[in-house]
């Protein structure tokens, strides 16, 4: 009975008497909800043009980031940083599509999903052989990113707001909006619709894949490039940070490995939940259930919508 | 030539079905087995240790997750948790009756490993590939954390990690600090050859050949009378079993001890590697795969300042570390390029070679 | 086909014949100082100075004096990422080289080492990290922590703030919270912040952050701006730290009145708060800065000469002084031993017994152009760690300062604890070998 | 190789073995070539199957609708109809693939609205595919012996040691298995993996797996596609053949109408999910709709 209290009653009162908490643990919810999107966002472009999971989109995030924060520490300006880490994730999806996809075109899911894995090894110690192990802090300031933080003063208490928070989410719907235009107005974003509804459909009419995975993959970098400046403004820059690109695969499973709406959706639902669960029901365990409750919820969620929230019901044929 | 079966004939169907048709495998093994006892007096402390032992222990892994993902098809990256399960279990069955023969707990506690590996394989009777994929790693997640956090799963010990109590088998010790290298491989070694003829006699029987129909095409076999729902929880089972007993024979029969993180994602994400590399769906393969996998990063180190120090270039441990992992990546990607099915297949090639030698065909 | 096949038939032949080959390095002469370090991983950060410290004092005294006794020093890192497993295989591999004494550096490597510590008869010196309790040297004959344990560093850390709210007596009633790593040395602190609760009558609260959340710590900070806690204890490591402190600015909790434990006061760690965090405090047992004799040596003898990859600029750094301090330790422990045997090359066994043998007095501190660097340090054949004095330091915006007086731990309220954990310690492991000889 | 006899010789033996297990066919027919005049109609009384109004639809779309036919006891019944009718969606909906949206079918005097494919299965509906679905990663053997995966019983505790009952019982069913690669003639295969044989002999493995449950009621989809004259041939005797031998009833989709009017002793026709019409292909053949269906008049 006691347990049931705790459960469900003493959090509910516990959000009304602190309502400067509540707004705070949702705002820390949309932000983190809104970067998971964005690490899902890499994932569900490259899967939607070449069908491959690519485990490497939380590594391209860090790879990026450390990039652009080694060249500011050899003494490269910080705007021209900015290109030559642009330049880099460019090389990056060029050799991906030499070295790695094109020789293993046709093969099956599985491999090319283990090729990722090799993509990951690779860079982390690429990564780390070039601009050394130790984190390193982001050049926010340099980069003309607003710094500090406003405290609003709401119902006795005070939610604080990181500048740099706010900047990540105009900037995530800007990008958002940006690929949106790219993939509907432009000729080359038809054919990369057109590649995802069948690539043998797409060949047929003279879609080159090989420029079209160049394209997803450099697209995917420059999405990983911005993550990668956001989340590094909010802590350090280190490998030690890909393991919170994990967390985009349960984003994954809710929204659909396809949707691109299903990504941000997904990732503001994990956003969300993660924060409040364990805000308000952590400390009955002991805390610390960040770390496993986005699976759960994504492990339960496929039991009753296997295709995730947006993708079609699949028929199965014979 | 040198390997033919020209001139052996089967009289009976039992003898087709056997596992080594051939008279020159079956010396083959035999000559195997005898060579890997004889290690146990002829290998070096460090061979055994650092080198034999722990690729015994990732082959058995790798078996148990190769007849998930190789033999019926059903990607997991918790393996390493499922590992975890096997050790903990191993450990508190072990502190709660200290009476009962430590080899029992370890047979025992991969029972524990299944069970749980079965609750963590229900979603795939409605998901598969990459979703049940990201599904395991719910499994992955959880467990560590219940490793961590359940303090009565380390007896409440001051360090948070399982320790290895000494016990021994026929007044020989072969867990705890006691235990010489050169018992804790024959241990190792014995369990290994026992759970692989077991695999192997279940992957060519009539359990196996229902994984790999679910594997190849699950509709056709739903359609011929094959239950998934039985057949995946029993892969899920099976496996979970084996990297359970891997996971229990890790931590006393090799480390000596552990805390939460040796079961983490890494452990996992190795793993699979080995079964990749090795081949999926090859049991011979696991094997190829776990020494390929395990050994690389031994044998760089080894390797790369001896080839950089003529040079004059002076090789940190850091950057042996930063090229290991360069190399690895490589290797995985090179690997996939060239033979997607791994090593086992390279054998088989390798066989065939022999088969018709000295002649090209 | 075929040369495929030859190609990774070559490559897969060479990796067996390779890993067979490292069994086959073969020892020179002098004594053998292996060195456990991380250099790569997500603890790379606090890892490098670490390691780079200790490399550089240990070089500092073979190119200055030729060794230790006329003996060189032959020092060999292993990378082990700050894994546990990576480390065991690092074990392994020196093991056969006849080390004098293992670093784990690793809480997690240290705990697989204990028991085969005895075994082995190498001894195992984890400075100010590992198990709290194997500062029991009847229990844990080969097992060393100086200066002090966790245990010593949260009484200290009650200390000093009993020192600033006024007394013992006006601890009751305080809410005291520990933010720490969720692994075992992020929970070592909690028995003894336990008990000094129930005897001052103040409330612990626990904040755990998971290692995956370590750069993600806005729910634990969320809690604790709940809770208000008068003060926070940190028990991090590694990226956790500078999150830890750039989140409590951002939280407004007042940064004098979080502190970290000496792994927590990384010159990084604090800098990543920015302006606002001056004032932020750390535990430390030696001193900061390059202002010291010895530290010329260093300089002159290694820098000068190329052998260290460490920045010049950065030295004096807080983690590359724990690096020398612990290689001051390893050395000292080799002379002593030298000195108490008579013999200039001395194996683990003897090790030991200078570890148990030394004592680090105020002449030899001088001797070694290290005044004001350390405080003396004496371990004996019952106590492997001293519970010696500590200092609280403190961020004053761009480096660190010595915010305290040396402080004694509450060695009294500690060593019952640390010798009852001992006994449950050796009790869950039957058959645990009793010490071979009696303490003198 | 293992085994010695003329394939001839097994294929005799195993037909009369397995005859006397099964029910003998009730319109026994005589051996004679197929292709000859239209023999009298053979006679079957006895409801196998029955469906009952069924219709199947996904979303909007409408896959069949109110389609009701029978099948009877050992006859040989042909589903045909245009590319879409929905022919492969009843075969779907008959083992139990898909579940109809409305109707009932009754197998054996049990109706039922949804069943799971395995169950179909144990009751004793077996099938090929319209494209090839066999185990692609196994031998010819393996493929077959997993279609006695009903029949197998060893617990796993006897299977993990590959000793005792399991190993009896894999002998024991290695020989039927053995029986029915005689049948369709193809020992030389039989360690093959099937994923490297030809497309006529993926179909001649399928029909062996398909064999070797025994089943009652087997569904062909399409078991001629893509044959040249000669395998057709073939095939058509081994469907009559096990029409004949084992007395099991068959219902099959084929396109090649030749092939449907001299095998099928009766004939349902589909055409955009309506049946059209039902009777033997003699009646069939002259009804004004099939012809209009197929000639594509318009509706």
């Amino acid at each position: 009975m006691n347990l049931l209290h705790q459960i469900f009653v003493e959090p509910f009162l516990f959000m009304g008497e602190a309502p400067d908490l509540l707004l705070q643990v949702l705002w820390e919810g949309f932000v983190s909800g809104i970067l998971y999107a964005l690490i899902a966002l890499g994932f569900v472009l490259i899967f939607k043009a070449s069908g491959v999971f690519n485990f490497a989109q939380g590594i391209m995030v860090v790879f990026a980031a450390l990039t652009l924060v080694g060249f500011y520490a050899m003494g490269v300006p910080a705007i021209l940083s900015l290109a030559l880490a642009i330049g880099v994730m460019f090389l990056l999806a060029v050799t991906v599509e030499r070295v790695v996809l094109r020789p293993l075109v046709n093969q099956p899911d599985i491999i090319l999903f283990m090729a990722t894995f090799g993509i990951t090894y690779f860079l982390i110690g690429f990564g780390e052989l070039i601009f050394g192990g130790e984190p390193k802090q982001m050049i926010t300031s340099q980069l003309m990113l607003p710094e500090g933080r406003t405290n609003l003063e709401i119902a006795g208490g005070f939610v604080t707001i990181q500048h740099i928070d706010i900047a990540a989410a105009a900037i995530a719907v800007v990008m958002i909006a940006t690929l949106g235009i790219f993939f509907s107005k432009t000729r080359i974003g038809r054919a990369l619709r057109a590649v995802a509804d069948s690539h043998k459909a797409a060949l047929s009419v003279g879609i080159s894949l090989n420029q079209i995975w160049v394209t997803v993959w450099f697209a995917a970098g420059i999405v990983a490039l911005v993550t990668g400046i956001m989340w590094g403004a909010r802590s350090d820059v280190s490998f030690a940070l890909q393991i919170i690109a994990f967390k985009a695969l349960p984003v994954l499973i809710l929204g659909g490995f396809t949707s691109i709406p299903g990504a941000i959706v997904g990732g503001l639902i994990i956003g969300f939940g993660e924060k409040i669960a364990e805000f308000y029901w952590g400390p009955l365990v002991g805390g610390g259930i960040e770390s496993w409750f986005a699976y759960i919820i994504a492990l339960i969620f496929l039991v009753f919508r296997p295709q995730g929230l947006f993708g079609e019901k699949i028929i199965e044929r014979i | 030539m040198i390997y033919r079966e020209a001139g052996q004939f089967k009289s009976n169907y039992a003898a087709d079905m056997a596992v080594f048709p051939l008279r020159q495998d079956r010396i083959g093994i035999f000559v195997i087995i005898l060579l890997a006892y004889s290690m146990a007096y002829f290998g070096s402390t460090f061979m055994l240790q650092a080198v034999l032992i722990p690729f015994l222990i990732f082959a058995l892994a790798a078996i148990g997750l190769n007849m998930l993902v190789g033999y019926t098809g059903l990607l997991s990256l918790g393996t390493g948790a499922f590992m975890g399960v096997g050790a903990y279990a191993c450990y508190k069955l072990m502190t709660i009756f200290p009476g009962v023969n430590v080899i029992v707990w370890i047979f025992v506690s991969g029972f524990f490993a299944a069970g749980i590996g079965v609750i963590f394989g229900l979603p795939s009777l409605r998901i598969k590939g990459f979703y049940l994929a990201v599904a395991t790693l719910a499994a992955q997640f959880f467990l560590q954390w219940t490793f961590n956090r359940v303090p009565w799963l380390y007896n409440y010990n001051v360090s948070g990690a399982i320790e290895a109590p000494r016990r021994t088998l026929f007044d020989v010790h072969i867990v705890g600090a006691a235990a010489t290298p050169q018992a804790r491989y024959i241990v190792v070694l014995t369990i290994v050859i026992l759970l692989t003829w077991i695999a192997s006699n279940i992957v060519h029987g009539r359990i196996g050949r229902q994984w790999m129909a679910i594997r190849d095409m699950d509709i056709a076999a739903e359609l011929m009378g094959i239950r998934p729902f039985k057949a995946k929880l029993m892969a899920f089972a099976v496996s979970s079993y084996y990297c359970g007993v891997a996971g229990a024979m890790m931590v006393f029969l090799w480390y000596g001890g552990a805390e939460y993180n040796v079961f983490n994602i890494e452990q996992s994400f190795l793993i699979l590697f080995m079964v990749i590399i090795g081949g999926l769906g090859s049991l011979i393969g696991s094997f190829f795969g776990a020494a390929l996998i395990f050994m690389l990063p031994i044998a760089m180190g080894a390797f790369l300042p001896a080839i950089f120090a003529p040079l004059g270039i002076r090789v940190g441990a850091e950057t042996i570390e930063h090229l290991r992992f360069m190399i690895l990546g490589a290797m995985i990607i090179f690997f996939l390029i060239v033979e997607p099915h791994g090593l086992a297949r390279l054998w088989q090639i390798v066989k065939q070679k022999l088969r018709v030698w000295p002649f090209p065909y | 086909m075929s040369l495929r096949l030859y190609g990774i038939g070559a490559l897969a032949a060479s990796v067996f014949a390779a890993s067979a080959a490292v069994t086959a390095a073969q020892a020179q002469d002098g004594i053998y100082v292996p060195l456990l370090s991380y250099r790569t991983g997500a603890f790379a950060g606090s890892g490098i100075p670490i390691a780079d410290g200790m490399h550089d004092y240990l070089t500092m005294l073979n190119e200055r004096d030729g060794g230790i006794g006329g003996v060189p020093l032959i020092i060999e890192e292993c990378e082990t990422g700050y894994d546990t497993t990576r480390g065991v295989e690092c074990y392994e591999s020196v093991r056969g080289n006849n080390p004098v004494v293992m670093n784990p550096y690793s809480t997690g490597i240290t705990l697989q080492l204990i028991p085969r510590a005895a075994v082995d008869e190498i001894p195992v010196l984890s400075m100010a990290y590992g198990l709290s309790a194997a500062a029991d040297g009847t229990t844990f004959p080969w097992v060393f922590n100086p200066p002090v344990t966790y245990w010593d560093g949260a009484s200290v850390f009650i200390k000093h703030v009993a020192n600033v709210e006024g007394g013992f007596e006006n601890l009751a009633g305080k809410t005291i919270g520990l933010l720490h790593l969720d692994a075992p040395y992020g929970r070592e602190p909690i028995p003894v912040l336990n008990a000094l609760a129930e005897e001052h009558g103040f409330e612990v609260k626990l904040y755990p952050v998971p290692a995956q959340d370590m750069q993600n710590q806005s729910s634990v900070w969320l809690n604790i701006r709940r809770d208000r806690p008068d003060w926070i204890y940190l028990q991090g490591w590694g990226a956790m730290n500078p999150t830890a402190v750039r989140e409590a600015v951002r939280t407004n909790f007042p940064v004098d009145r979080l502190v970290g434990v000496w792994w927590a006061g990384g010159d990084e760690d604090a800098r990543a708060g920015g302006a606002q965090a001056a004032g932020y405090k750390s535990l430390n047992f030696h001193g900061v800065g390059a202002d010291y004799p010895f530290m010329d040596d260093i300089i002159t003898y290694v820098h000068e000469r190329g052998l260290s990859r460490f920045p010049r600029d950065r030295v004096g750094d807080n983690l590359y002084n724990r690096g020398i301090y612990n290689s001051m330790l390893i050395a000292e422990a080799i002379r002593t031993a030298q000195e108490v045997t008579g013999n200039a090359m001395v194996d683990g066994a003897d090790v030991r017994l200078g570890l148990e043998a030394m004592n680090i007095t105020e002449e030899r501190i001088v001797e070694m152009g290290m005044e004001g660097f350390m405080a003396p340090l004496a371990i004996s054949c019952e106590n492997h760690s001293g519970h010696n004095e500590v200092y609280v330091a403190q961020w004053d915006g761009d480096a660190w300062t010595q915010g305290t007086d040396w402080m004694s731990p509450l060695t009294e309220f500690v060593r019952p604890l640390i010798e009852e954990a001992a006994q449950s310690y050796a009790a869950a492991d039957a058959g645990w070998p009793e010490r071979t000889e009696a303490c003198p | 190789m293992s085994v010695n006899p003329t394939s001839a010789e097994i294929a005799e033996k195993a037909a009369t073995k397995t005859v006397s297990e099964t029910v003998e066919p009730q319109g026994a027919r005589a051996f004679e070539p197929p292709a000859q005049e239209p023999a009298p109609p053979r006679l079957f009384e006895e409801v196998l199957l029955a469906v009952d109004n069924v219709s199947l639809r996904f979303g909007g779309v409408t896959a069949l609708a109110e389609v009701s036919f029978d099948i009877r006891k050992g006859e040989i019944r042909a589903i045909i109809g245009p590319n879409g009718a929905g022919k492969t969606s009843m075969l779907n909906c008959i083992n139990g693939f898909y579940h109809p949206s409305e109707g009932k079918i009754t197998f054996r005097g049990e109706a039922r609205r949804k069943m799971r494919p395995y169950e179909a299965a144990s009751g004793g509906i077996a099938r090929t595919f319209q494209n090839v679905a066999l185990f692609k990663g196994m031998s010819t053997l393996d493929n077959i012996m997993a279609g006695r995966s009903l029949k197998m019983k060893a617990n796993l505790f006897w299977q993990m040691l590959r000793f005792g009952p399991a190993m009896r019982e894999e002998v024991e069913h290695r020989r039927v298995v053995e029986d029915i690669i005689d049948f369709l003639q193809i020992q030389a295969i039989r360690k093959t993996p099937v994923g490297k044989l030809p497309y006529g002999l993926q179909k001649r493995v399928e029909l062996g797996r398909a064999l070797a449950m025994e089943p009652d009621l087997l569904l062909l989809d399409e078991p001629m596609a893509g044959m040249n004259l000669e395998e057709k041939e073939d095939m058509s005797r081994f469907i009559l053949d096990v029409n004949n031998h084992f007395g099991t009833t068959i219902a099959l989709i084929e396109h090649d109408m030749g092939v449907v009017m001299d095998l099928s002793d009766r004939v349902v026709v589909l055409d955009y999910g309506r049946k059209i019409a039902d009777g033997t292909p003699h009646e069939v053949k002259r009804d004004q709709k099939v012809i209009d269906a197929y000639l594509g008049v318009p509706h």
